[in-house]
């Protein structure tokens, strides 16, 4: 039922954000690259078994451990790690680093750096959907540690009740910085939580993508044909510490061999030899290509220059006629971005709340509260 | 012209932008069915249905962030905080996220959104519910602040404000809803980011917005006029970005200065101003520049202390006569 | 099992309450009330039913609609009045007004005018017990359409996870300002939510004084037991609009009437009448009686002065040395005031969480996320 | 006298007090197991145990509340806030509780509460991560904001905060923890609202706090005075209320200021010096008040960025230049 062609997909991808984090973990110990940096290593599947799911036009987001999703949906590797290394080249100018990957033209709008910060945002994403009567979906990642803040309370009620199209996707690796979820949250289970906004939730083993791509597949044919929204968790786990600066010693070393036997890659690398869906040499060269695509993408960004300084002002408020940048347009040349287009003339056919008797319009004239 | 009600003017630029533009919606506590709790958005409803008249769950934090997603990819909402006291709780979305989108994003992504509701005091409803916010949101770069004291000025500043493409923090006055004044007929539009002579004068300046302007310092000039000061009154209407010629022009003109404000005296646009004007007309001015703020406590309920709380016709008067060294 | 008096007592507590309110109503009508003013008419027995069940130190806050709270806890009627009338004699000296009562004496702590903006304080309070090893419990009220607040969320999941002696109380009376709770909540019984939180969630017809006390009797013994913080929803109904301004056409005139029927009071009073409890003219008896109650209350409240104009800037920054108000030392001279006492030397003895390992001490140099 | 780091004279401050009075408690993210994402509660957790040194859940809009309503009960909370860019989240229960409930119940209540958390820029953390919020909240009557720039003033600061009877807003240097200093031995606090000179001059006063104190103006100073230029540096330490005789003094003397300031300029703390300045010094001014402060733009990641929209030395050496006619 996976094709190869799928099974190859998801492989190389997984190999690619693998490497490109691994690279980029090393270029911060040269100090190329600066500040917080959150590594997906470990996580692979969630993201990759989500985006094989999407149609291409689906919207994605996430927080600040942002550097893998727009990676797999298409972006150019180079311009990602020129994002990391602060350089012009980058998709945000270098204004975003590491926690503020944008790029809208592969429909991914964005790392955020504020804690559930996004879910909000998402929410919006899927209501203009709806508003204009489009069938994509918006896909939200957040992780377990975020489950705690209001955002996702306030957001999950108007979601449900208003039955946006936005799967939420907590990628839940047990652990919000130091802290093991368990100790914070009431309900570790953060899926659970849906019934509370009689949501649809729904959990799945995030180190499995095969498993992560049959769940999406339902879910979003499910989301996208008007069923309401869903919130999936994603059981999986980060290798590494929680950003580059930390050194992870509240995790018993125990506790990271086991999971890493549950390494997603080696896992779906087992799979494909056991199914004969590859041969051992196939994939090394696979990995042998996205090693060379990652080390392309530290020498494009290496070289590329930094910003100007002029650049301070710019992309502060939009100026009349301004237009948006179009990032491998503007650093590549390239001619074939397709950039989404919303429509400015439609007609809302959407009638959020039924209209049973017009509305008694209370006509007052005094204050509110 | 036609003499209407501020509530009625912002409704009828609502109106107006909604049926011009299909992205426009306006979503809020109170603002479909209930047709707002202030009433400025009358008969939307019935008008342009429930999915761009939307009314909201108490959760401010929540729908201002839908907002924001929305304005990224397209839409142009019109989020309504029922009072800005409450808009607390969403500042997060609108200082971290509405601000910084375009520029976390490298310039890929816009936000077209208006925030807008009753700012200031509101009438004996105490400290939670009488603060004029304003400052808060103007100190964060990315983001617009109006604050229209006429009918006129309400209905061109709002529409501006919804056609604009950036965050704009809309500010209207709480007790100012039903005060009435003339709006042009027929369509039109006022620039966000200039000032408004609302009174020439030769003596001293008085620089104001929202409310103030014709609760008090209108009303001021008028009792300076009958001492023989002539007092020009300067309606800034956009805090930020303020209008700089204008108030340059107008300190050079008359060499004294009183800023008057509704809300706190510490850290204000007020201060902004008088540190402006010190700077850039040092040479111009006969005085320093003085202010009338409300006091620096939290707003009483009382009526006696509501009033002395608040910026008035005499602590007016008296900073014009000492700008005047009278 | 419910005494005679203690029927007499929520009798004539009811009687109070609706009594204050209809004045209160009466008095904005005159604009010797200004401002927001929220009455509590119809959702009588919520209070009553609790504070019978609660020991007297235990304390109690709730949101704007705060009138009645502190009422049935004893706090003077005519000083509650005051602090309607804006009067220097009123609680908070006039500068709170209608939405914040306080009656500290009386372990009243406040009535908030941010919609849930008391929840977390609630849990404050209860944390405070805990620490000090004290059973007092923290019981906050607040209402449906709070539920949706992000305030909800945050509180209930430490609340439950630190077991906090706290009860909360959703007072459903159906509506949020004009606005139904079914339109804006996916989960319109909000006791259900309490789920999400591995937290206990019970409901309660708010219109039977006599449930309520049960129902807070079993709760209150056992959060003072330390089983951790409990979500009750009384379902009730205001019989009046949200506020005065508000002439509550949302809702349909047999609605209304249908809600009245349930009237708490006409409901205790058939009851004591049926059980011989009591006869009708000492019923009437107490009707008059608390009648005079608040009509001395209003007269207090006209006669008593504003507050002096220099007030302006008392109770901002507390000096070096200043200390609290006791009002009705203050305002009647009174020789009995019990002030809360808050222990400044103690031991705390609580464990909040199990020390089970040795922390790892991550012995980090650099930042954070 | 010991040279200890800045966050090691936090943490001091800490344990002294929680040693001292057993109603002081530490609340808030990483702060007991981690041992604080910037450790400056390290060791506390095994000194105190987890009810007084409490690691919350991501929810700053909780567990700030908590803290207010335990300080409302006779306990004194320190509510970290991992960085104050989070504390947005939060602004309601700091600005509409805990500044206003002493105020709303008619004095029957306080609120002895601290927030702390580090401000500023945090080294290629972005626009979200890097936001010198302190105008936000000096603007609201009812708190006192503290920003020590030293060890010495950190630590005798924060045990000040910590006795102080109200709420208290304490902006910590997020890239001083590491900066070393002489802290006194034993015992000792330093009072609420007293600015200290920390450099001694008379041609300019320059006026800051924070990090800006070590950062840059320190060595501006040093240049300036290898071109001849004596200026003086006087170190607000507390924002709110700030110490009006200090600054009046300066500038008598020196008749020129530059205020520096990391964060955004308009209606910020400097806007405020600079109005207070020119209002009660107007005549003692030789040249406008100048300020050097962050750019008006989001913080961009890039490092040359990143460093230009920081006040620098050089904006600095420009300003004294300026106020010197030079
Ligand atoms: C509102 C807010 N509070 C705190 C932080 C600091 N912080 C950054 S990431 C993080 C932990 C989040 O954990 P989780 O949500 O589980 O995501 P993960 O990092 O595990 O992917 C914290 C506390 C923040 N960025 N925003
Ligand atoms: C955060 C916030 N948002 C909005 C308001 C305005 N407001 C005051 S009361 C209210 C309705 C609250 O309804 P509910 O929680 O059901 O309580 P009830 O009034 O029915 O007792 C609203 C929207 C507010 N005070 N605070
Ligand atoms: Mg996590
Ligand atoms: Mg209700």
């Amino acid at each position: 039922m996976h094709s190869p062609e799928l099974l190859l997909t998801m492989y190389r991808k997984m190999v690619l954000s693998r490497r490109f984090e691994e690279k980029a973990g090393q270029a911060y110990g040269q100090k190329k690259i600066q500040g917080f940096c959150h590594l997906y290593i470990g996580q692979e599947a969630v993201v990759v078994g989500i985006n094989e799911a999407l149609r291409p036009d689906d919207m994605v987001m996430t927080g600040y451990r942002d550097h893998v999703h727009p990676l797999v949906r298409g972006s150019d590797a180079g311009m990602l790690m020129a994002e990391l290394f602060g350089k012009d080249t980058g998709y945000s100018k270098g204004k975003g680093g590491s926690m503020h990957f944008f790029d809208i033209e592969h429909h991914f709008y964005g790392g955020y750096g504020i804690v559930g910060g996004q879910i909000p945002l998402a929410a919006g994403m899927a209501f203009a959907s709806k508003y204009r009567n489009e069938d994509r979906i918006t896909v939200c990642s957040f992780g377990d540690a975020a489950a705690n803040q209001g955002a996702f309370h306030e957001t999950f009620n108007m979601a449900s009740k208003w039955k946006l199209p936005v799967l939420y996707v907590v990628e839940n690796n047990k652990y919000g910085m130091g802290t093991e979820i368990s100790r914070v949250s009431a309900e570790p289970d953060i899926h659970k939580r849906a019934a509370a906004y009689k949501m649809r939730g729904v959990s799945v083993d995030g180190m499995d993508v095969l498993k992560v791509y049959d769940t999406v597949k339902e879910l979003a044919a499910s989301i996208r044909a008007g069923e309401g929204p869903v919130l999936l968790e994603a059981f999986t786990y980060r290798f590494r510490g929680h950003s580059m600066s930390d050194a992870a010693t509240y995790r018993s070393k125990e506790e990271v061999e086991q999971e890493r036997q549950r390494d997603p890659i080696i896992k779906l690398r087992e799979l494909m030899l056991k199914k004969k869906v590859a041969t051992e040499a196939q994939l090394d060269a696979i990995d042998e290509a996205e090693k060379v695509v990652v080390d392309e993408a530290i020498a494009f960004a290496d070289q590329s220059p930094e910003p100007p300084l002029e650049d301070v002002y710019t992309h502060g408020l939009v100026a009349d006629g301004e237009p948006d940048e179009r990032p491998r347009a503007r650093v590549r040349g390239a001619t074939d971005v397709k950039w989404p287009s919303y429509p400015t003339d439609f007609k809302v056919t959407w009638d959020l709340e039924p209209r049973d008797e017009p509305s008694p319009a209370a006509k007052l004239k005094k204050g509110a509260a | 012209m036609a003499e209407i009600a501020y509530r009625d003017a912002l409704n009828q630029a609502l109106s107006e932008e909604m049926a011009r533009d299909p992205r426009v919606f306006l979503m809020g506590e109170e603002v479909a069915r209930y047709n707002g709790a202030y009433k400025v958005s009358q008969g939307l409803l019935d008008k342009y249905g429930s999915a761009r008249v939307v009314d909201a769950p108490i959760s401010e934090l929540g729908f201002a962030g839908l907002g924001v997603g929305a304005a990224m990819v397209g839409l142009r909402p019109v989020i309504e905080m029922m009072t800005w006291n409450f808009a607390i709780l969403a500042m997060d979305q609108i200082v971290n996220n509405a601000a910084k989108v375009r520029h976390m994003s490298g310039g890929q992504l816009r936000c077209p959104i208006v925030f807008r509701g009753p700012g200031g005091a509101g009438g004996r409803l105490s400290s939670q519910h009488s603060q004029a916010l304003e400052a808060n949101y103007a100190h964060f770069p990315g983001l617009k602040v109006i604050a229209p004291g006429t009918p006129a000025d309400a209905k061109g500043l709002l529409k501006s404000a919804i056609r604009d493409e950036n965050p704009v923090v809309f500010i209207e006055g709480e007790l100012l809803y039903g005060a009435r004044g003339e709006v042009p007929d027929g369509e039109y539009t006022i620039p966000i980011g200039k000032a408004d002579l609302k009174r020439l004068g030769s003596d001293v300046t008085l620089i104001t917005w929202s409310r103030m302007l014709t609760a008090q310092v209108l009303p001021a000039a008028e009792l300076l006029a009958q001492q023989g000061i002539n007092a020009e009154v300067l309606d800034l209407r956009t805090l930020k970005p303020f209008d700089t010629e204008a108030v340059a022009a107008s300190v050079r003109k008359t060499n004294r200065v009183v800023i008057v404000e509704e809300g706190w005296p510490f850290a204000s646009i007020g201060s902004e101003l008088a540190d402006f004007i010190q700077r850039e007309c040092f040479d111009d001015l006969d005085a320093p520049v003085r202010r009338v703020t409300g006091l620096e406590v939290n707003m009483a309920y009382a009526a006696n202390l509501e009033r002395a709380i608040q910026p008035s016709t005499e602590r007016i008067i008296e900073a014009v006569n000492a700008v005047l060294y009278r």
